[in-house]
Parts: structure tokens; C-alpha cells; sequence
């Protein structure tokens, strides 16, 4: 129910695209991603939720474990387009002012 | 005359007790609004993110690992449409859940897990819990924007 | 532990006791197809005429012209789609019909009327009618056919 | 629920296309209908059932009582182009051999 697919960018950050829903099943892939991501030292990251049409309290763990551990290695976790089902979540969870989205992949590392 | 069911879209379901169950449960909602194209999607998502919660809980919790068999582990999902409500009840025959809903608070912003409950009770109307005959009964409600 | 209830999506509608209660039961109808849409044309279409024909009798026959307040009248529809079968419960508060469904014959090629009964058995698989605490209940039944 | 469009033919052949359901509510508009073209003298009646997506034992009557009327005219009213819905109603009724539908408008009164 869910591909994530990854791009690398010329510049160093990984772009992580989850498309359908990141729920229970999917946290735990997502998770996993995350973990070699920054085992093989990308640890500036991207995740674009444009295309993710569901997010569950696991999904969303999956995000914020994945941003603690680009942090510890010096990087980030960026959140870009989330979609409005997405945007419930971290609304409702208070996750909003930590996640802080962005409007756009390309420039989530500017600022 | 005995009093008729209210009118309403009723669809029940016998989930397998896996994480199968969420993708099911996602297909039954799809069902639900595919029947009636008038739900607003922000009362779609708060109630299908309670339900999946709910029952991703059971799924994970409800029954101690390798304990009993599986075959004899049942789980149901019983949705409601009507013009006024969205209504999930989900039945399980795991073990109590001694669980104190009045208290589910959202954990820290550095938690990786535990945001369920609170997650649910924040999207919803409400939310209960009852043990009822050996089952455990979880009931969510959530009351529909007007058009 | 109770029974569950069978899997399955069932629809309840009280209904204008008027003709308008035919557009109304398509409406139902469509709905039930719209939320599964395995459901074969021809089972369809042989559930759809019972319904709509016993329906419309039921408007036409089951209440005494004048008679009473139509405001006290009382029509329900009960649909029912499981992976096995088709069903329909009929409520009505109108009197009680006295009707042979075992002699419901076709009439001859010339008759403009009268074909309802008849028409409506020899679509689905079963059709009861039953008086029950002072409603009439018409049951119609039509098993799928394997996909 | 249900539009009923009438097309006279140079030939003097009334052409009746009911489009939608055909039942209680309906059959009684067609059945009026009807009446009128024999009334003004036109008794040789296609009704187009292309577009007729339900048919009841109330819509069949109406098109029964219109094919009485129009042999008592000295003409005939001849059924084409059925749907599925509507040949399944025929069939359980037994009057596909006495309404014999035919494949097509134009030739419906040509045998
Ligand atoms: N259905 C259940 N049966 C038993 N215990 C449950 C159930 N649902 C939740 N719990 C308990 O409540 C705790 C908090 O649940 P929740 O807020 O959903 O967070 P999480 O599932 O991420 O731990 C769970 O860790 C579990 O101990
Ligand atoms: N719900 C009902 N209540 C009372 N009488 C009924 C009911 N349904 C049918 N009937 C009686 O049975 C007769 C046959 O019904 P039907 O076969 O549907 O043909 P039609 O309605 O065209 O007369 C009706 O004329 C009516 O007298």
C-alpha cells in the first residue's frame, strides 16, 4: 500500500518520497529507510508528502525518529508539501511547530 | 411497532487480528464514502485517522505474543453513516485493556511512539472504551459539519 | 462472546409512504453498487426489479385511500450486500395484505396490470411475506452469482 | 427521473424515446402519452428503449396498453433497441415473443 521512492540530490540531500499511506505497515519501512540513509552518511534529508494521502501516529513516529538521528549526525530532516491529511496530524499532535513544513522541496534546505 | 433502524449506512466486517487489518479497514472506509460522496474530507480524515489508531492499538497490543491461539483471536469492525454521524465500533476478544482514556495526554515532541490514544481523542467527538461478555468495545463518534 | 453481526453493508432508509419512495429506493440502490462494485449486472438488475416492484405495490396497495393520517404511515427499506447474497426487508405499517405468493401467476399477454407479484418471483430466489407485530414485512432474497 | 421524447418520421411513424427509468411514476406520463398519438391518428408507434435504463411491470403495462391501442387504430406499436434491463423484464414475463423487439429505429416497421 505504500512505495517510497529516494533521489539524490547533486548537492547531498536525499529526497524521500513516500506515495500512499504511511501507516503501522509502512512506519516500519520507512523507518528502516531512514536508518541507512544515515548509515551511509546522508544526513540531510527531504521528505516529500506531497503524495501521501494518510498518516498514522506511527508513520509520524518513523518522521520524528528519523529527524533526532539526522540531527545527532549533524544534518536534518526536512518536511516538505504536506498534504492535507497529513497537516491534520501534525496539527492535532502539536508536531507542526516541530516539523515545520515547507511549501517546497527544492529550497527546504535554504533557510 | 417496534422502532426501525435509524437510517444510515451500516457496513460490518471481520478483520484478521494482523496488521493486514489496517489496510482492510482503509478499504471498508473507501467503501463507506464511495456510498455517500457528501462526507467533507476533514470529518473523513479525523474519523478514518480514530479508526486506524484504534484498531492498529488492538491489533499490536490486545493479544500477548504467542499466547493462546491465533485462531481463536477475533476482531470486528462496524461502521455507521448516517446525515448527522460517522460511528466505528470495534469489537475484540483480547485481553482487558486497563487503560484510563480521561488521561492519554500527547507525550514530548521527542517520542517516537505513545501519541495514539491522544491522537484520537483529539480527532474525534468520542471515544470509549468498555469491556463487555469477554469483548473489548471501542467507540468512536464523530458528529458531521454541516454542509 | 455475542455473535457478530455477518459481515456485510446494510442500508436503512425510512421512505416517503408516496411514489417519490421509488426514486428513493434507485438512490439506496446505487449506493450499495457504488460501495462494492463486484456485484454482477444481471444480480443487480433481478434485485433492483423486486425491490422497486414490491415497493411500489406496497405505496399502492398497502394503505387504504383517505383512510387514516398519512402522517401516521410508516415505510422502511432494509438492503443488505454481503459476498454471498443480496437482501431486502420491506417494513410497512399499511394493513395487512391478503395475498397467496404461492398462486402469483402471469396473467395473460393482454393484461396491462397485475404482473407484479409474479414478475418479482421469478427474478430472485426467494420472497416471503410475513404480518408481524402489526407491520408487514416483505422479505426479497437473491443469492450472487460466483464471480 | 425520466425524459420521453417523441420524433415523428416523414413516413408517419411516431418515434417514442423514454429515457431513464420507466417505472410507476413514469409508466403513467407514457401511458398519457401514448393515448394522445392515437388520439391524433398516429397508431404506427417505435418506442426506443436505447435509453430506457429500468423497466417495472407498471412501465410494461403502459407499453402494452399502447400496443392494444394501436392494433385497435389499425396500426402497431413495435418495441426496439431494448437494453439488458429492460430484455430482462420481457423475459421473466414472458412477452419478449409478443413485444418482439427489434435491433433498430429505422426498420422497425419495415417486416
Ligand atoms: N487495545 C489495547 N489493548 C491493550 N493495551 C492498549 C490498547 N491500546 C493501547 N494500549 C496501551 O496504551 C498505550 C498507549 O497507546 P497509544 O497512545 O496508542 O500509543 P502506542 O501504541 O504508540 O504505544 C500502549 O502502549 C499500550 O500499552
Ligand atoms: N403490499 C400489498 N398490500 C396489499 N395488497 C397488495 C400488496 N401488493 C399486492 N397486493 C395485491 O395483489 C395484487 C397483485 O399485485 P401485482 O402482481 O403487483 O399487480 P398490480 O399491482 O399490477 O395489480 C394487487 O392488485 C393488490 O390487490
Amino acid at each position: 500500500m505504500i512505495e517510497i521512492d529516494v533521489f539524490r540530490r547533486p548537492d547531498g540531500v536525499a529526497v524521500v518520497v513516500p506515495q500512499g499511506r504511511l501507516n503501522m505497515v509502512a512506519a516500519r519501512q520507512m523507518k528502516d529507510l531512514l536508518a541507512i540513509l544515515l548509515e551511509e552518511g546522508s544526513s540531510r534529508i527531504v521528505v516529500d508528502l506531497d503524495r501521501t494521502t494518510f498518516l498514522d501516529s506511527s508513520g509520524l513516529g518513523a518522521l520524528i525518529g528519523g529527524l533526532k538521528g539526522a540531527r545527532q549526525a549533524g544534518g536534518d530532516l526536512r518536511i516538505a508539501r504536506p498534504t492535507p491529511e497529513v497537516l491534520t496530524v501534525f496539527q492535532l499532535t502539536n508536531m507542526d511547530k516541530v516539523l515545520r513544513p515547507r511549501d517546497d522541496v527544492e529550497s527546504a534546505f535554504d533557510a | 411497532m417496534p422502532d426501525p433502524t435509524p437510517d444510515g449506512l451500516h457496513l460490518d466486517q471481520s478483520m484478521p487480528t494482523t496488521p493486514d487489518a489496517v489496510d482492510l479497514a482503509h478499504e471498508q472506509l473507501a467503501r463507506l464514502w464511495a456510498a455517500d460522496g457528501d462526507v467533507l474530507p476533514a470529518d473523513r480524515v479525523r474519523f478514518e485517522l480514530a479508526v486506524i489508531e484504534i484498531l492498529g492499538n488492538i491489533v499490536e497490543h490486545a493479544w500477548i505474543a504467542d499466547e493462546g491461539s491465533p485462531s481463536e483471536r477475533r476482531l470486528t469492525l462496524a461502521l455507521t453513516l448516517t446525515d448527522e454521524r460517522l460511528e466505528a465500533v470495534l469489537g475484540d476478544n483480547g485481553r482487558p485493556a486497563s487503560i484510563d482514556l480521561s488521561s492519554a495526554t500527547m507525550p514530548g515532541a521527542d517520542a517516537e511512539s505513545g501519541r495514539g490514544l491522544a491522537l484520537s481523542l483529539a480527532a474525534v467527538d468520542s471515544l470509549d472504551y468498555e469491556r463487555v461478555d469477554g469483548r473489548n468495545l471501542w467507540r468512536i463518534r464523530c458528529d458531521r459539519a454541516p454542509a
